[in-house]
């Protein structure tokens, strides 16, 4: 018992770490499209780290297969909601950064 | 373990915080769809926690039931956001 | 609570004042949902080895009146579609104006 | 540990309704609000109130933003600069304020046991509901048993903004051929795969959350509310139409009056059998089997009515919002 309580908590403090590391990404990329990286990427391995580390926590019965039920979906959502909002950011105009420079020089000529 | 899980319960909090500054004041309008699609993940993952946390771990369908919405709201907002008029 | 309700009386827009109107309501909600909690109580669902309960009273109210408010809510947004089709807008002071020129 | 957390919560809902009342930019109000609506949800959690979360997060979060969010498609999304000052209001929500505040300090002290709401009809419940009902969730046997009433009458209102909703705003018939260059996300070949695995889960949960509903959080409102998210999750993806095929407004509209009428046949069966009105103890021998009877089935009928209104009304909106868009 003891034992797999420290790799639960190992897990929840490294999703956590993700978290935290994607919300300051979050402020901190230059343009949307990194921070979209920033901000799904970082979530999904968070989702995975803490849904596993909360697993451990069960014994085995019908909450072990509601969490997991929540991992799979988010999971599943989770990466489509990004490329979606990508994706149509992408079609309403908006620019990478690099992109953006690039503009910026043909303007200057 | 509790206190470790209000620890993590707590760093949940402040990634939803952030991200909830986020969706107050961003330089896009994609970026605040971002943060409140972020805040919604943590929001599912604080409950969970918050559920092992208060020792009634058969609460997680509230969780399920957040991360559908989620999904739902996000679909939603990208559907009708293409029939507004751009503003900014 | 106030923020809901300086929104519904100032807002000019009547979507906003839809959203403050369910700010309103829900903070509404929370007060009395705050007075069904009892320390160290946990949810009112029968588990093993729990004697104490939240008081579940509140809960039921407030479940049925959440979901009266979101059919007022739908009926207001109705309603604000239908203005927007007989006006062209949603301001409030230019249908009013709207009106007087009639 | 708990009085932080909520502590946190309250202010990130008070900064979130702050924030609401200064944005000009009505999209974002109201992706705030459905901030508002998880936050106040967890706020419920946290204060044990797990039904009421479930609701508030499925009906508040999902169903409002949504219609929400096609009301602005049809309206526009600015707001323009209010002309009249904002002295009065201020003053008289100050004024309200500050009533409101005052009549709080003779609250009695928060979460202690002794208060007076705690003394009257509520520990009643809490003993016998268990012995007298046979349901673990007491929420569910008092909403559904102890005050079937209210629950009927609360159903009949529901049903009666189904119809309000339609009489202002109509299922409107769009062209098969137009439609199919417009509506759906044809481009978003991901989202339409993903979205074909997870309308099945989510028709799945509703399920369990509405034959669940005795034994946990859940019950007829919360599983119609999802069982219609998912309906309008697929509207959303694939386009309007092919929605309509799978579930028709005409079907909607018998099925919300049977939902109703499902609940109250079993009122007057119970009186057939001697009872009172919605007296579940005649259904069956034994008075536990007949509570338990009466629930299950007039959860059934809640759900049925609830599912088919929120269908209904998003089907109006989103049929107007494609009538407005398409030209």
């Amino acid at each position: 018992m003891f034992i797999l309580d420290i790799v639960s908590s190992l897990l929840l403090f490294a999703g956590v770490f993700f978290g935290l590391s994607g919300a300051v990404g979050l402020f901190k990329f230059p343009d949307f499209f990194t921070r979209v990286h920033a901000a799904s990427v970082t979530d999904s391995i968070a989702v995975l780290l803490i849904i596993g580390g909360l697993l451990l926590q069960t014994s085995f019965d019908l909450n072990t297969a509601k969490l997991l039920f929540i991992g799979l979906f988010l999971l599943m959502t989770g990466p489509t909601a990004s490329h979606a909002l990508a994706k149509s950011a992408r079609h309403g105009g908006l620019l990478t950064l690099a992109e953006t420079k690039a503009e910026q020089k043909e303007k200057a000529n | 373990m509790t206190t470790i899980l209000a620890v993590i319960c707590i760093a949940i909090l402040v990634v939803m915080a952030l991200a909830l500054l986020r969706s107050f004041s961003a330089p896009t309008v994609y970026d605040r769809i971002l943060g409140v699609n972020m805040f919604g993940t943590k929001t599912v993952l604080f409950l969970a926690v918050i559920g092992f946390l208060n020792g009634r771990p058969d609460f997680l369908d509230i969780a399920i039931v957040y991360a559908l919405i989620n999904f739902i709201g996000m679909v939603t907002v990208l559907r009708y956001f293409e029939y507004t008029a751009p503003m900014e | 609570m106030m923020a809901g309700f300086y929104t519904v009386i100032s807002a000019n827009n009547l979507v906003k004042k839809v959203v403050g109107l369910n700010i309103f309501q829900t903070s509404v909600f929370m007060l009395y949902i705050s007075m069904g909690k009892v320390d160290g109580g946990t949810a009112p669902i029968v588990a093993d080895g729990v004697s104490l309960y939240s008081n579940p009273l509140p809960h039921v109210l407030i479940l049925t009146a959440i979901v009266v408010g979101v059919a007022t809510t739908a009926v207001g947004l109705s309603l604000i579609v239908r203005i927007k089709q007989a006006y062209g807008t949603v301001e409030e002071n230019e249908f009013q104006n709207k009106d007087d020129a009639i | 540990m708990a009085v932080l957390i909520d502590l946190v919560l309250l202010a990130m809902l008070a900064l979130t309704a702050l924030r609401v009342i200064f944005l000009k930019d009505l999209f974002t109000v109201v992706m705030l609000f459905s901030i508002y609506s998880f936050l106040s949800a967890a706020i419920f959690v946290s204060l044990d109130a797990v039904d009421v979360a479930f609701t508030e997060a499925a009906v508040g979060a999902g169903i409002s933003t949504v219609l929400m969010l096609a009301t602005l498609a049809m309206t526009g999304r600015t707001e323009k600069e209010s002309e009249h000052s904002s002295l009065l209001p201020l003053i008289v929500v100050f004024v309200t304020g500050a009533a409101l505040v005052y009549g709080t300090l003779d609250m009695p002290p928060f979460g202690a046991p002794d208060n007076p709401i705690h003394e009257h009809v509520a520990p009643r419940y809490i003993e016998e509901s268990p012995k007298e009902v046979g349901l673990p969730n007491m929420v569910t046997s008092v909403l559904a048993s102890y005050r079937g009433f209210d629950t009927l009458g609360e159903t009949v209102v529901v049903f009666a903004a189904m119809i309000g909703v339609i009489t202002l705003l109509g299922v409107r018939r769009i062209g098969r051929q137009e439609e199919a260059e417009t509506t759906g996300f044809i481009a978003h070949e991901v989202l339409r795969t993903v979205a074909k695995l997870v309308i099945p889960l989510i028709v799945l949960f509703a399920l369990y959350v509405q034959f669940h509903g005795d034994f946990g959080p859940g019950g007829g409102f919360q599983a119609g509310v999802i069982a219609a998210a998912a309906i309008i999750l697929y509207a959303l993806v694939f386009g309007l139409s092919p929605a309509l095929q799978v579930v028709a407004p005409k079907f909607l509209m018998l099925l919300a009056p049977f939902g109703v009428l499902l609940y109250a046949s079993v009122g007057v069966y119970s009186m057939l059998q001697g009872g009172n009105f919605l007296d579940y103890n005649q259904l069956a021998a034994d008075p536990i089997a007949g509570q338990h009877y009466g629930i299950i089935i007039i959860e059934l009928g809640v759900g049925i009515t609830v599912f088919a209104v929120m269908l209904s009304i998003f089907y109006a909106f989103a049929s107007q919002v494609e009538g407005a868009n398409i030209k």
